[in-house]
């Protein structure tokens, strides 16, 4: 499988990504640059997270202005896989890519830490390597962590499984329903604020991030099978 | 505005506005061989200025040792490098920005971090990882609370937007800092051995080019301010802060990490402190070329920019570089792929002068090394205050403590001790995927990619100890930042060091500026911690009083081998604690004195650096030899505090030790070098034969209880590990909220 | 050259952390007659083009880029600069 | 209740990245007719008292808390409920 991990100006952990994707999951991915977004070619988008834009004006909105996001959009239309991190998470709501938007954290500061997080649905082709219900803890980083959808979409989005991952314990940053990652409709876009590429080895941030990869990496080649 | 002319700036001595003293106006006049215009005093007073011409700090810096078999940069360029093998190598400084944070701590705090961060990439390399030191008010106050916050959040702000994991650091407080708070910041960057560039415009002919953020009237003076004491209470009155950018030095950031590949760069440089002024004039100096550039196509945010202004702005996020002639276009597309602007603005010359021209004239034409290499040097006068005497003068006594229990508690309630958590939770400390110790340990630790190899990194000053025997405690800050260092696993290798002081016009201030350089030259030399850069921030003061002298160290040291990489924690049920070294009645300067007396007085704790050295080497040869679990060094609260923060992070896990003589001396006092290491039972005997002076004091255990007993089974501490920590843990928050 | 002022405001049913923050920090510093506090943004605009140009111009501008939809609401206020 | 608008900008000279980002992206866009963006608050307060007795808190508001005087100005605006 191949992956593009599509930076933007001010991106700054597409590194830490690509080096989760190569060297720990043994996966293909190159760096794409935004302005030469052109996504058919590879098998999954991932982008990371890390203060694109400097997160002026509102996280994520400042990409509306590049023309990879319509080449993402497009890509996204196909069915394959696209997972937003951190910032990537942001950058996809802003693009209408998933529903809600970003609030300050509740308490008003930047907080990063590792967090108890668990696994709502275990069948989406990102999670089905985790069990469901599944604790897992994963390191995080952002002040505008704080998801925010009104009470019937969250409402749908629990009925209809695209709450891929909630806060297990204590939901500091105010998320609505302790929503830590969602699905769209088609389950083939994934957000989410804990970063799974910064657990992915016991000397760094442990190891409950593989599992994310891994479900990608078995569901899409079961798809190209 | 009408600019004065040289001979009004003369006789109504104008450039006392600017921060030139007399003498200093007359001999830039003789240096010239006419009066200055408006636009050239304005160049000498930034470049004669403390801050960039260390004109008072010059002969004291001498004493520092700077040279080892591993320094490939010492003091000179933007920061230092020293050599970490496999053909890396890595390049740091520290910096300090005081002045700008005492105005506005968020601001200040952010463009602190961001010209170090600027200062590291200049030289070639790639900023890996920061570090920051800061003094503040004993948050009583709410003005101290505010810049506390706010100078938490500047940092913060800039590391995690840039994407630099901050991953060490120390704040203390003291109200000697009220008002007055000290910031600051270290960048620690890697490069290979072929890509390490210098701040050179030679090469006549070769062009001279501004890429960067444009130039405004943000920032002019700052040079000269940051060597003055502020008036907090003037705000409006003080020029434009220059407000970082972190978004576009990313960029910077990356560009420039791309033209140093380029055989088409000659010299590269930061525009910091006195901007385009300090760039220009020191590039040309150090190459022995000029510089002449055309201020018409600096790139300006502005409108109707004069000359002085220009030169003078602080405007952030900017560099200034020289490439070969005809290879501008390259440069231009290079800096625009990342959505930045390049332009020539002038070229390298052979007259050595710096000639600047504004609307096609002429505006200014100075020899760069009277700016640079010629500013004046200053022999201050010295003196021994009176305070010295009579506290060498005193017996050491113990503390009168009733409860050592609540005593204990009390100390780890005290903000210096308390845990630290409420400031590094806002810094992300793991971008880029590499850090192996977050704070909370001894010393910050990150892989270096492709090796097996860590680098660790600290900052340390107990200006309380400095503040009382600079000698002896300039000795102590260099050790207690070695020991972080060794406790980690890690060899130190190199130090940088910022000289935080009040003004260097009081004998008794000099007296302290000298006597704890001599203390941190010898430890230095010691230790084998060469100093490879720094940075000198005097007149830190208010209505004239000056803060505890403060000269913190930044130290950097390799792990090895990533196996070896030791914290702070208890590991294991069943091990052994060690206690290294013993305690003896020390309390000048502790935190218990201070916490019972409300002052500070006495001779400080007596450190025997060859004593330090052996201990440090046994106990690094144990680690290395995989022998050692855990380690701490004892620094501030002494014993009781280092069990305590060895218990805190160790899920399940207490201590049941036994300690002999005084209580209050066992339990709290600051002897120097000492550490509480734990060691597994079969590895006991090969640790004893390395650490003669290790001794066996008790085990962990598998209940979280701290249990302390003195002679006799006498119970001297009894407590759960949970009612330690959430006296340690909460303190911060909890003083932050408190009203008024 | 016209100034425009945009200001965006969270919508109602949106709690507003820092508005909130503010709010307690007012009372406590003793200025007891604050009720609701709301923290905006105010877009400051300079334009090219005729008044109403600019109008249908700034309601794209808004829901390009400048307003979240889902969490903002906006009104805006063109100023002639010879107003000032 | 009387509701007030308190508009708080950057002083003039002080750099604004989030507005240079903002009108750098508005161009990208196609609004090339954008030249200056500022970005700055707007804070909104229910208070009690008569207008005189606001106008004299909201400046004694602004200089404990509301602004930083060292890089920001303000002006406000104080509108009747009613006048809504
Ligand atoms: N401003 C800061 N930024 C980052 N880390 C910090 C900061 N202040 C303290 N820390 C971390 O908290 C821990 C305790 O700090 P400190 O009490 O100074 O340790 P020590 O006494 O061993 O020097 C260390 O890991 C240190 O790196
Ligand atoms: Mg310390």
């Amino acid at each position: 499988m191949k992956f593009a991990i599509l930076s933007f100006p001010g991106s700054n952990c597409d590194e830490d990504m690509k080096y989760a994707l190569t060297d720990i999951i043994g996966a293909h991915a190159e760096i794409v640059q935004h302005y030469e977004a052109d996504l058919q070619h590879y098998d999954g988008v991932v982008i990371p997270t890390g203060a694109s834009y400097g997160d002026y004006l509102r996280p994520g909105a400042l990409a509306l202005s590049s023309a990879a996001i319509a080449s993402l959009q497009a890509f996204a239309a196909t069915g394959k896989p696209v997972l937003g991190v951190g910032n990537g998470f942001q950058i996809l709501v802003e693009a209408g890519l998933l529903p809600g938007a970003f609030l300050r954290n509740k308490g008003l500061k930047f907080r990063s830490g590792k967090t108890s997080v668990k696994v709502e649905n275990a069948t989406s082709l990102f999670t089905s390597a985790y069990e469901q219900d599944q604790h897992i803890t994963l390191p995080f980083a952002h002040e505008y962590g704080n998801y925010y959808v009104d009470v019937e979409t969250a409402a749908s989005l629990k009925k209809n499984g695209r709450v891929a991952f909630t806060y297990a314990d204590g939901n500091e940053d105010g998320s609505v329903a302790a929503i830590a990652g969602v699905l769209n409709e088609q389950g083939n876009v994934l957000g989410m604020m804990p970063l799974p590429e910064r657990a992915v080895e016991v000397l760094i941030g442990g190891t409950d991030g593989l599992a994310l990869f891994q479900s990608i990496l078995k569901n899409g080649s079961e798809r190209h099978a | 505005m009408h600019e004065p002319t040289a001979q009004q700036i003369k006789d109504e001595k104008l450039y006392r506005q600017m921060g030139m003293t007399d003498e200093e106006f007359d001999r830039a006049v003789s240096m010239l061989g006419r009066l200055p215009n408006y636009t050239e005093t304005g160049l000498f007073s930034a470049m004669w200025s403390e801050h960039c011409s260390y004109k008072s700090s010059k002969p004291v810096l001498r004493k520092f040792p700077t040279e080892g078999a591993r320094v490939l940069q010492g003091p000179g360029e933007g920061a230092g490098i020293v050599d970490i093998g496999d053909n890396q190598a890595a390049v740091f400084k520290l910096e300090s920005h005081n002045s700008p944070s005492a105005i506005e701590p968020f601001i200040g705090a952010a463009t602190g971090a961001g010209g170090i961060i600027r200062d590291v990439f200049s030289m070639g390399a790639r900023p890996v990882a920061l570090v920051n030191s800061m003094r503040f008010g004993d948050l009583s106050e709410a003005r101290d609370r505010y810049l506390f916050e706010q100078a938490v959040a500047g940092i913060a702000s800039y590391g995690n937007t840039i994407g630099i994991p901050t991953i060490a650091g120390e704040v203390q407080f003291d109200n000697c800092y009220s008002k007055r708070p000290l910031v600051n910041a270290m960048a620690v960057g890697l490069l290979n051995h072929e890509d390490i560039q210098k701040g050179l415009a030679s090469g006549v002919g070769n062009t001279v080019m501004y890429v960067g953020a444009k130039t405004g009237r943000d920032g002019i003076h700052g040079a000269t301010m940051s060597s003055a004491e502020v008036a907090v209470d003037k705000e409006e009155e003080l020029p434009v802060m220059q407000a970082g950018d972190p978004y576009l030095e990313k960029l910077l950031m990356e560009a420039c990490l791309e033209l140093v590949k380029s055989d088409a760069l000659i010299g590269i440089q930061d525009m910091g402190a006195a901007g385009l002024t300090s760039s220009s004039a020191e590039m040309a100096s150090k190459a022995g070329y000029g510089v002449e550039m055309n201020l018409d196509l600096v790139p300006q945010r502005e409108e109707g920019m004069t000359a002085y202004e220009m030169m003078l702005s602080e405007s952030q996020e900017r560099m200034l570089v020289v490439v070969k002639q005809g290879r501008e276009q390259e440069i231009i597309d290079l800096f625009s792929k990342y959505g930045l602007e390049a332009v020539a603005i002038g070229k390298v010359t052979d007259d050595k002068m710096l000639r600047l021209y504004h609307k096609g004239e002429v505006v200014a034409e100075v020899l760069a090394d009277t700016l640079a290499e010629d500013a004046p040097v200053y022999y201050k006068k010295s003196e021994e205050p009176a305070y010295y005497k009579e506290f060498q003068a005193m017996a050491n006594e113990e503390p009168n403590v009733e409860d050592l229990k609540e005593t204990l508690l009390a100390l780890l309630k005290r903000p210096t001790i308390a845990s630290k958590e409420w400031v590094y939770n806002q810094f992300d400390t793991q971008a880029r995927a590499n850090t192996v110790v977050a704070p909370g340990s001894s010393a910050g630790v990150i892989r270096v990619r492709g090796t097996n190899k860590g680098l660790a990194m600290t900052a340390d000053c107990n200006s309380r100890f400095i503040y009382l025997d600079p000698e002896m405690g300039g000795k102590i800050a260099v050790a207690e930042a070695t020991r972080n260092l060794i406790c980690s696993g890690a060899e130190p290798i190199a130090a940088t060091d910022c000289l935080n002081f009040g003004s260097p016009d009081k004998p008794e201030v000099f007296w302290q500026i000298e006597k704890s350089a001599d203390g941190i030259a010898e430890a230095c030399r010691k230790l084998n911690a060469p100093i490879i850069g720094g940075n000198v921030s005097m007149s830190n003061e208010v209505n004239g009083v000056p803060v505890y002298p403060t000269p913190t160290m930044g130290l950097v040291g390799i792990v090895h081998d990533l196996a070896q990489v030791t914290t702070t924690s208890f590991k294991q049920a069943g091990d052994t604690i060690y206690v290294i070294g013993e305690a003896a009645t020390e309390f000048g300067g502790s935190e218990l004195q201070q916490m019972i007396e409300g002052k500070i007085f006495g001779k400080v704790p007596a450190i025997d650096l060859d004593v330090e050295v052996n201990r440090q080497k046994g106990l690094l040869t144990a680690i290395q030899n995989g022998l050692v679990q855990s380690a701490t060094d004892l620094s501030e609260g002494g014993f009781a505090v280092a069990l305590c923060e060895k218990a805190f992070d160790a899920k399940g896990l207490g201590a049941e030790v036994t300690l002999s003589g005084s209580p209050v001396t066992a339990l709290f006092s600051e002897t120097q070098s000492r550490f509480i290491v734990t060691v597994k039972e079969e590895h006991a005997h090969a640790f004893e034969q390395l650490n003669e002076d290790a001794v066996r004091i008790g085990t962990v255990t598998d209940r979280e209880e701290i249990r302390i007993t003195g002679e006799e089974d006498s119970v001297l501490i009894d407590g759960t590990v949970e009612e330690f920590r959430s006296a340690w843990k909460g303190a911060i928050a909890c003083l932050l909220s408190s009203e008024a | 050259m016209t100034k425009v002022q945009v200001f965006v405001s969270l919508r109602e049913s949106v709690v507003d952390p820092q508005g909130i923050a503010t709010k307690d920090a007012l009372h406590k510093l003793g200025f007891d007659e604050v009720g609701n506090v709301r923290i905006g943004k105010m877009i400051e605009l300079d334009l090219a083009g005729t008044n109403s140009e600019i109008e249908t111009r700034v309601h794209e501008m808004c829901n390009a880029l400048l307003v979240n939809k889902v969490i903002e609401n906006y009104r805006f206020e063109i100023e002639e600069v010879a107003g000032k």
